[in-house]
């Protein structure tokens, strides 16, 4: 028979982002009846790549084949008549649309006028369900099902779309371990059946567990492509990061002082509970865990974005009450946030309106702005972190991604913050660059500043932090000091706990 | 770790050369069709170039024009107001009908602006409190705040004193007293949303209110007293409309809504938020004050008017964007 | 180049300005409450009509909504045109006052056409209307009267609460009513305002039957309000209880007319308002006609025509009354 | 049933509570008022604002607006009574065929607009509005269709009866919601509207024709302004270049958001829109009735609407809390 020929055969693929290139001819073969891992760091470039073959983009070069005969994956629903299905890293659900609807909605059976079959649709989804062993009422809508059985309902539907390669972009990171195995063991069925999963993780334990092959992008580049027996964890390691590991180890120690932050029984019900901490100047205190376990909900309740409603902060040794972000910003607070384009830049303003825009005590003490002040202070941040630009008068969408974050970070330094918190300060920017940030940040700590770094790159914490806290489902689960942090410390609190039991039992 | 070579030499793209920065703007826009229209009218009717007559007509729309340059302001922090021509009928008539009562008149005035303060407190509260959307809130007030005109005045019109007519004729050298109001209102807001923080703020509430906040910008604090300032200036706006008609009616000002949003539109505010300034609402009030008078005096049917508001309207919104697209990403 | 077509263009703009001025035909407008009121079709067939025969230029304009404000950039534009005789059928009795003020400071002859500036007649030179609106009321009350017997309760169907000439015209039929011997059994019950809107107008019908079983009589002195009115009879099968008569256009009232559900209405004619107004302001510019009270003066097809008090003329002296005999006459 | 529904019938139930409280009130003033005759009245009162809101339900559903309904009402109502002056041989029903089509052309070209230069609707249409009433104007050379043009078989629809004594535009008005009703509950492109509508990044994404379906629920919206149109002409005998369909938006958008339509898109169903209209009507045929002046109507709708806006904002906040709970 065929087997032989790849299910997908990719050549070249190529992808452009506003002149920004993202992929760089990638060749890839997939093959019937494999787990495919594709890893790396973030920004590598695998999740555009899976985007491609999911036709949600489309490449700027490159051809695809699917079983020998070249195919033009326009969009979603070209790839879903294809029988590729994507199970997106955010699970993407109509709030307002019943749990069964969720999982037809997208099938490209019937005319526009077709009848929609509620009792099959139901039963159908009531099996589907009954097969991930997830309790859910499918007649009722998606809004108000947790992140976790989203996620859920988003792989039955791709089970049920009956697909000939399935992709899962981080489709672990909200579940818990329980849920993964009953995920795998599906996953190591349709295998069987002779289908096609790609998975994307960035646990490698995961990847060896599933996995048959992987290949490894770094910075848009297929850098290998393996049998999963054939790498150890090292060489993966180093072809994802195209260095060793110990290189980011961030040495220049600070002198610990006095305690800046202090944060005792914060809580923000159905968030995060008794969250007690304290960072020191001079001090980086990571803070990781799960994506969804309440991290950044904590920084956004100290910096007064929504307050928590118990619970005491104290900056700099003194009770205070933060209701806005403004008064956490006139204690001497800095809050350098996850999501740049949704809660850092104003991607039309200039540079210098960006860099200048926490400080208008400094830039218009009269309340009519100084240009001159303004562009001093700007033109020399831009100098300082060295921010790459045309002209700070250019708007700042502009700038490349790393740049964009050095001009946030610009911003809070010259409100001269004693605490500085960082959530994911490196997401989505280039490697040359997140080097730089991790040096700039041994810096901040070693002129006095206390900080707390959220991130969910376990090395990152490992290589900047002095001391790691870890939460879990809205607690605090470990404090690691420097010298016991290791991968495996991390990961093991910050799995929620009643998985844990799960486990153990 | 300079040995680290990022592998993609990410190019900038070159800035903008400083012509296109000033030329590809919307107020440029604003700027050709004011002239084409001034060229236009003066084709179209012998009657049309008189100084004296353009100002006086501009007096007809000045109310609203004053109002638009709010409402300019409004729309750049990313919100909308369409009960402005509602809430100066409301204030007029309570007002007149305060005064009627007996009340001496400059605490009928106070009652008048007072109740335009409450109005836009109402839809800023509404708006930033209970975030419903702005647009929703003021379509809702806008039918409330006619309603109660015509609960309070009925159909008839309420006269005001003799005094108090025509503020509109009042010249001070040879410009109508409400027009100059206007060209002050613009100078003042214009310098305000340009030079000072408080402007700043509004923009930058306007591109982006949740890095706004992240920013201590105190976002519900700017977007109320925007809220506020227009309601005030709508209700003096609604006094000035009183003065210039001599009487008072709950239509006072009916359909004035689209004048003003098509006064900023015209003007090149992006409807989106964030983009836009004084310059171009000024201009675009000149704009469609020489449209709809060339048109008028030159017996244009108003059903043409109607027509040609409405492409306007359209047209203006599909540049503006595509200029924005084009100028800046 | 584009400048000195410019410069071209204002140099025959004010060229064309001056002799403007000093052109010869008497230039008659008429501003009307809104364009698509079919009303003001007949008025100015009147003007059109007199103005061909006399030589004088005529035209009509008018705004798309009959608020209050929106007749003044039509006055402003017309006195900027420079026409000699503004007529005027004003949206507000008092909110035209300073542009009319303008306009006769300019020397334009202003004239209210079908409808005045009740209470502020000094801001105009004269008054067109149909008939003495005195006799609208006894009018209305008698042939109402005719249809039910004299016998029964009856009830109103007015435009808006504030309309001067319903005002007028309700006061007269309550008067008439209370005064005349004649009506001694015919009692008013009700009178309610449809705003003349249809909806609102049929809404106020039905609450008036529903609110008032023994109700046999409906009169609706307003255009919209009769159409309505006799709508309602018509859709509930009533025309035998409930009589509808008012003022009404006869081309919207021809179908009821015809199948019995009005057994009669009435109206004057609008296009003699038209008609003689345009003959009084010619008259009045080229000085053969005075415009002060007490004056006459003949006009074709008319007769001889009084200036009453604070300066108003009436193109008849009775309603016309309209039924089945007679509707197939009138075309407006 | 599960916690939504639960809400969203809670929501309908809380209409028609307070149509009945409404209605009872009113009773024990007029007891006139709670008789067949007077529910006879109110369902005359409704049926175009029944059709229109419809159509604007959809679009809502599909987080758009669209306020030129009032001024695509007018002008088909107008193309179509022209046909019946000035070519009096074309078979009445034909004029359905006019006005709909009519209708459906407008509304598209809204859709175009919003779609293929990515406005917002709700300016797009406040600006149609306008040009689709100064072209009402225009064709029509700002003269009125009289009484006499219109087919009497038209104007008798909304009089004589097929059964029960109900008039025939009041089945036409249940009929349009039947079929709504099966188009949004039953048929794929009904639930990509919600779904267009519950979360519209995501929807091209789940295969939604995005521009398609827009452009259908904009023509739908035209489509049924236009059907209002020819049974306008035939409710009220005439068709005037500047009143008919004038205001109409306000009176349906209205009724849509009393009736729980979410201003968020992607929540909203038939019947609460059904009952939203006939609350409205209860509203309309009480205040002669009680005698309070037409003068107050504008004010009450206001108010009416500003309070189902604050109803569905707490709804809304009882459904994000859901969701933080389930979360935790």
């Amino acid at each position: 028979m065929t087997d032989t020929t790849p299910l997908i055969s990719a050549r070249g693929i190529s992808k452009n982002f506003a002149s920004i290139e993202v992929l760089r001819d990638v060749d890839l073969d997939l093959q019937r009846g494999e787990i495919h891992a594709l890893l790396g760091e973030n920004g590598a470039g695998k999740s555009t790549f899976a985007k491609i073959l999911a036709g949600v983009h489309r490449p700027s070069r490159g051809t695809i084949t699917l079983n020998g005969q070249p195919v033009d994956i326009l969009n979603p629903i070209v790839a879903q008549k294809l029988g590729i299905t994507l199970i997106h890293q955010e699970p993407i659900s109509f709030p307002d649309l019943s749990v069964a609807e969720n999982l037809v909605l997208g099938r490209g059976d019937g005319g526009w006028f077709a009848r929609v079959p509620w009792s099959e649709m139901t039963r159908n989804a009531r099996a589907l369900m009954d097969l991930l062993g997830v309790r859910i009422d499918v007649t009722r809508p998606m809004r108000g099902l947790s992140i976790a059985d989203q996620q859920m309902v988003e792989i039955a539907r791709a089970l049920a779309s009956d697909s000939r390669l399935i992709i899962m972009d981080e489709p672990t990171a909200p579940l818990t371990p329980k849920e993964v195995e009953t995920l795998f063991g599906i996953a190591r069925r349709l295998r069987d059946e002779g289908r096609t999963i790609i998975f994307i993780s960035h646990r490698l334990e995961e990847v060896r567990a599933l996995c048959d092959r992987v290949t490894i992008f770094r910075d848009g580049n297929k850098i290998a492509t393996d049998t999963i027996g054939n790498l150890t964890d090292a060489d993966i390691i180093r072809l994802m990061i195209g260095r060793p590991l110990k290189e980011f180890r961030h040495k220049a120690r600070a002198e610990i002082g006095d305690v800046a932050l202090k944060v005792e029984g914060l809580t923000l019900p159905g968030v995060f509970h008794d969250i007690s901490f304290e960072v020191r100047k001079g001090e980086i205190v990571g803070l990781g865990g799960l994506v969804g376990a309440g991290r950044t909900d904590v920084a956004r309740a100290i910096f007064g974005v929504a307050p928590a409603t118990s619970g005491t902060v104290t900056v700099a040794g003194k009770g205070v009450t933060i209701t806005e972000p403004a008064q956490a910003i006139d204690l001497g607070l800095a809050f350098v946030p996850e999501d740049r384009a949704a809660a850092g830049i104003f991607r039309t303003l200039s540079v210098e309106e960006n860099i200048s825009a926490a400080i208008p005590k400094q830039i218009a003490p009269t309340g009519f702005i100084r240009r001159t002040v303004e562009k001093a202070l700007a033109q020399e941040s831009v100098r300082k972190l060295s921010i790459k630009l045309a002209s700070p008068r250019q708007p700042i969408g502009e700038l490349s991604g790393g740049n964009q974050q050095k001009a946030i970070l610009a911003r809070w330094l010259l409100t001269n913050p004693s605490v500085l918190i960082l959530d994911e300060p490196t997401r989505g920017i280039d490697i040359g660059v997140k080097a730089e940030f991790y040096d700039m940040i041994g810096d901040l700590a070693a002129s006095g500043r206390a900080i707390l770094l959220i991130s969910s790159e376990l090395p990152e914490l490992l290589a900047l932090c002095d001391r790691i806290l870890v939460m879990s489902e809205g607690r605090l689960t470990a404090d690691i000091p420097r010298d016991q942090a290791t991968q495996e410390t991390i990961m093991s609190a910050a799995v929620p706990r009643t998985a844990r039991s799960g486990v153990a039992a | 770790m300079s040995a680290i070579q990022t592998p993609a030499t990410r190019e900038l793209p070159p800035a903008r050369p400083r012509w296109q920065v000033i030329v590809v703007r919307p107020e440029t826009m604003t700027l050709v069709l004011l002239i084409a229209a001034l060229f236009g009218a003066s084709l179209l009717s012998p009657y049309f170039l008189d100084v004296g007559y353009i100002l006086r007509s501009f007096t007809l729309s000045a109310e609203f024009a004053i109002v638009a340059l709010v409402l300019t302001m409004v729309i750049i922090a990313g919100e909308i107001d369409l009960s402005p021509a509602a809430n100066m009928a409301l204030s007029a008539c309570l007002f007149a009908f305060a005064q009627q009562a007996g009340v001496p008149m400059p605490l009928a005035i106070a009652i008048g602006l007072f109740a335009g303060l409450v109005m836009g407190a109402i839809n800023g509260i509404m708006v930033i409190a209970l975030q419903i959307p702005s647009i929703i809130v003021t379509i809702g007030t806008l039918t409330l705040y006619r309603g109660l005109a015509q609960v309070i005045a009925g159909d008839k019109s309420i006269r005001v004193p003799d005094w108090f007519i025509g503020i509109n004729t009042v010249l001070i050298a040879g410009i109508p007293l409400t027009v100059l109001i206007f060209i002050v209102m613009s100078i003042i807001l214009g310098v305000v949303l340009s030079m000072t923080i408080f402007g700043r703020q509004i923009y930058q509430i306007g591109t982006n209110e949740v890095a706004a906040r992240h920013a201590g910008i105190r976002s519900q604090r700017i977007k109320m007293s925007l809220f506020l300032l227009m309601g005030v200036v709508s209700a003096a706006a609604g006094l000035m409309t009183a003065s210039r008609l001599g009487s008072v009616r709950y239509d006072l000002g009916l359909g004035g809504e689209l004048q003003m949003v098509l006064m900023a539109m015209l003007g090149g505010t992006y409807i989106f938020g964030g983009r836009g300034t004084i310059l171009g609402t000024f201009l675009a009030a000149w704009l469609l004050v020489i449209v709809s008078t060339g048109m008028t005096v030159a017996n244009v049917p108003p059903s043409v008017q109607l027509v040609v508001q409405g492409v306007l309207l359209i047209v203006s919104i599909i540049a503006t964007n595509f200029i924005y697209s084009r100028t800046q990403r | 180049m584009l400048k000195k077509t410019l410069l071209a263009g204002l140099a025959i703009g004010v060229a064309m300005v001056t002799t403007a001025y000093a052109a010869d035909p008497i230039k008659i407008v008429y501003i009307g409450k809104n364009t698509g009121n079919p009303y003001f079709d007949s008025i100015t067939g009147g003007f059109e009509d007199a103005c061909k025969s006399l030589g004088c230029e005529f035209e009509f304009v008018a705004p798309a909504t009959a608020e209050a404000t929106s007749q003044i950039p039509f006055i402003e534009a017309q006195i900027q045109r420079g026409v000699n005789v503004i007529a005027i059928a004003p949206n507000s009795p008092d909110a035209l006052n300073q542009v009319l003020d303008g306009a006769k400071a300019k020397g334009i002859l202003v004239l209210t056409v079908n409808g005045d500036l009740v209470g502020n007649e000094t801001h105009r030179d004269a008054t067109i209307l149909p008939v003495d609106f005195t006799k609208t009321g006894p009018n209305q009350v008698e042939l109402m009267g005719s249809m039910i017997g004299y016998k029964g309760d009856i009830a109103i169907l007015s435009a808006t609460t504030e309309a001067p000439d319903q005002n007028t015209w309700i006061a007269a039929m309550n008067d008439t009513l209370k005064n005349d011997a004649k009506y001694k059994d015919m009692h008013l019950v009700a009178t309610v305002y449809g705003d003349d809107q249809p909806e609102k107008s049929t809404t106020e019908m039905e609450a008036l039957l529903s609110n008032y079983p023994n109700l046999v009589g409906v009169i609706a002195p307003t255009t919209v309000g009769i159409a309505a009115a006799a709508q309602v009879i018509q859709s509930r099968n009533l025309a035998a209880t409930v009589h509808v008569t008012g003022l009404g256009l006869p081309s919207e009232m021809r179908d009821f007319v015809k199948d019995g559900t009005v057994s009669a209405f009435q109206l004057w004619s609008p296009y003699n308002e038209g008609w003689l107004a345009a003959h009084f302001a010619v008259g009045v510019i080229g000085g053969t006609i005075k415009n002060e009270v007490g004056g006459t003066f003949d006009v074709p097809n008319l007769g001889t025509i009084t200036i009453a008090d604070k300066n108003a003329m009436n193109t008849q002296a009775e309603l016309t009354t309209f039924d089945a005999k007679n509707i197939d006459d009138f075309d407006f | 049933m599960t916690a939504l529904r639960n809400i969203l019938l809670r929501r309908e139930a809380g209409i028609l509570v307070m149509i009945i409280l409404f209605c009872l009130a009113v009773g024990t003033q007029k007891p006139q008022f709670l008789t067949l005759d007077s529910l006879r009245i109110i369902l005359l009162l409704t049926p175009l604002i029944l059709i229109g809101a419809m159509g604007q339900m959809l679009v809502v559903v599909a987080r758009h607006v669209d306020l030129s309904i009032g001024s695509m009402l007018g002008f088909s109502a107008m193309v179509t009574g022209m046909m019946f002056k000035f070519h009096p041989e074309i078979w009445w029903p034909v004029g359905f065929l006019v006005s709909i089509g009519t209708g459906a052309l407008l509304g598209l070209i809204n859709g175009l607009l919003v779609t293929l230069f990515r406005l917002p609707a709700i300016i797009v249409t406040l600006g149609t509005l306008n040009l689709y009433r100064g072209l009402t104007y225009i064709v029509s050379n700002a003269k009125q269709i009289d009484r006499q043009y219109v087919p009497t078989a038209l104007k008798s629809m909304s009089q004589t009866s097929p059964i029960f004594g109900i008039p025939w535009i009041i089945f036409i008005s249940f009929g349009v919601a039947l079929l709504t009703y099966i188009f949004v509950m039953h048929t794929r492109v009904g639930r990509q509207i919600f779904a267009l509508g519950s979360n519209p990044v995501a929807a091209p994404l789940r295969g939604v024709a995005v521009t398609r379906v827009t452009l259908l629920v904009f023509s739908i919206s035209g489509a049924l302004s236009g059907l209002a149109g020819i049974l306008y002409a035939g409710r009220w005998g005439f068709v005037n270049p500047s009143n008919t369909g004038s205001g109409f938006e306000f009176q349906v958008i209205a009724a849509v958001v009393i009736g729980g339509v979410s201003i968020n898109g992607g929540v909203g169903t038939v019947l609460g829109t059904i009952l939203g209209v006939l609350l409205l009507g209860c509203v309309a045929a009480a205040l002669p009735l009680l005698g309070i002046p037409g003068t107050t109507q504008s004010a009450i709708y206001g108010a009416v609407i500003l309070i189902a806006l604050l109803i569905d904002r707490t709804v809304r906040q009882q459904g994000i809390k859901s969701l933080t709970r389930a979360r935790a």
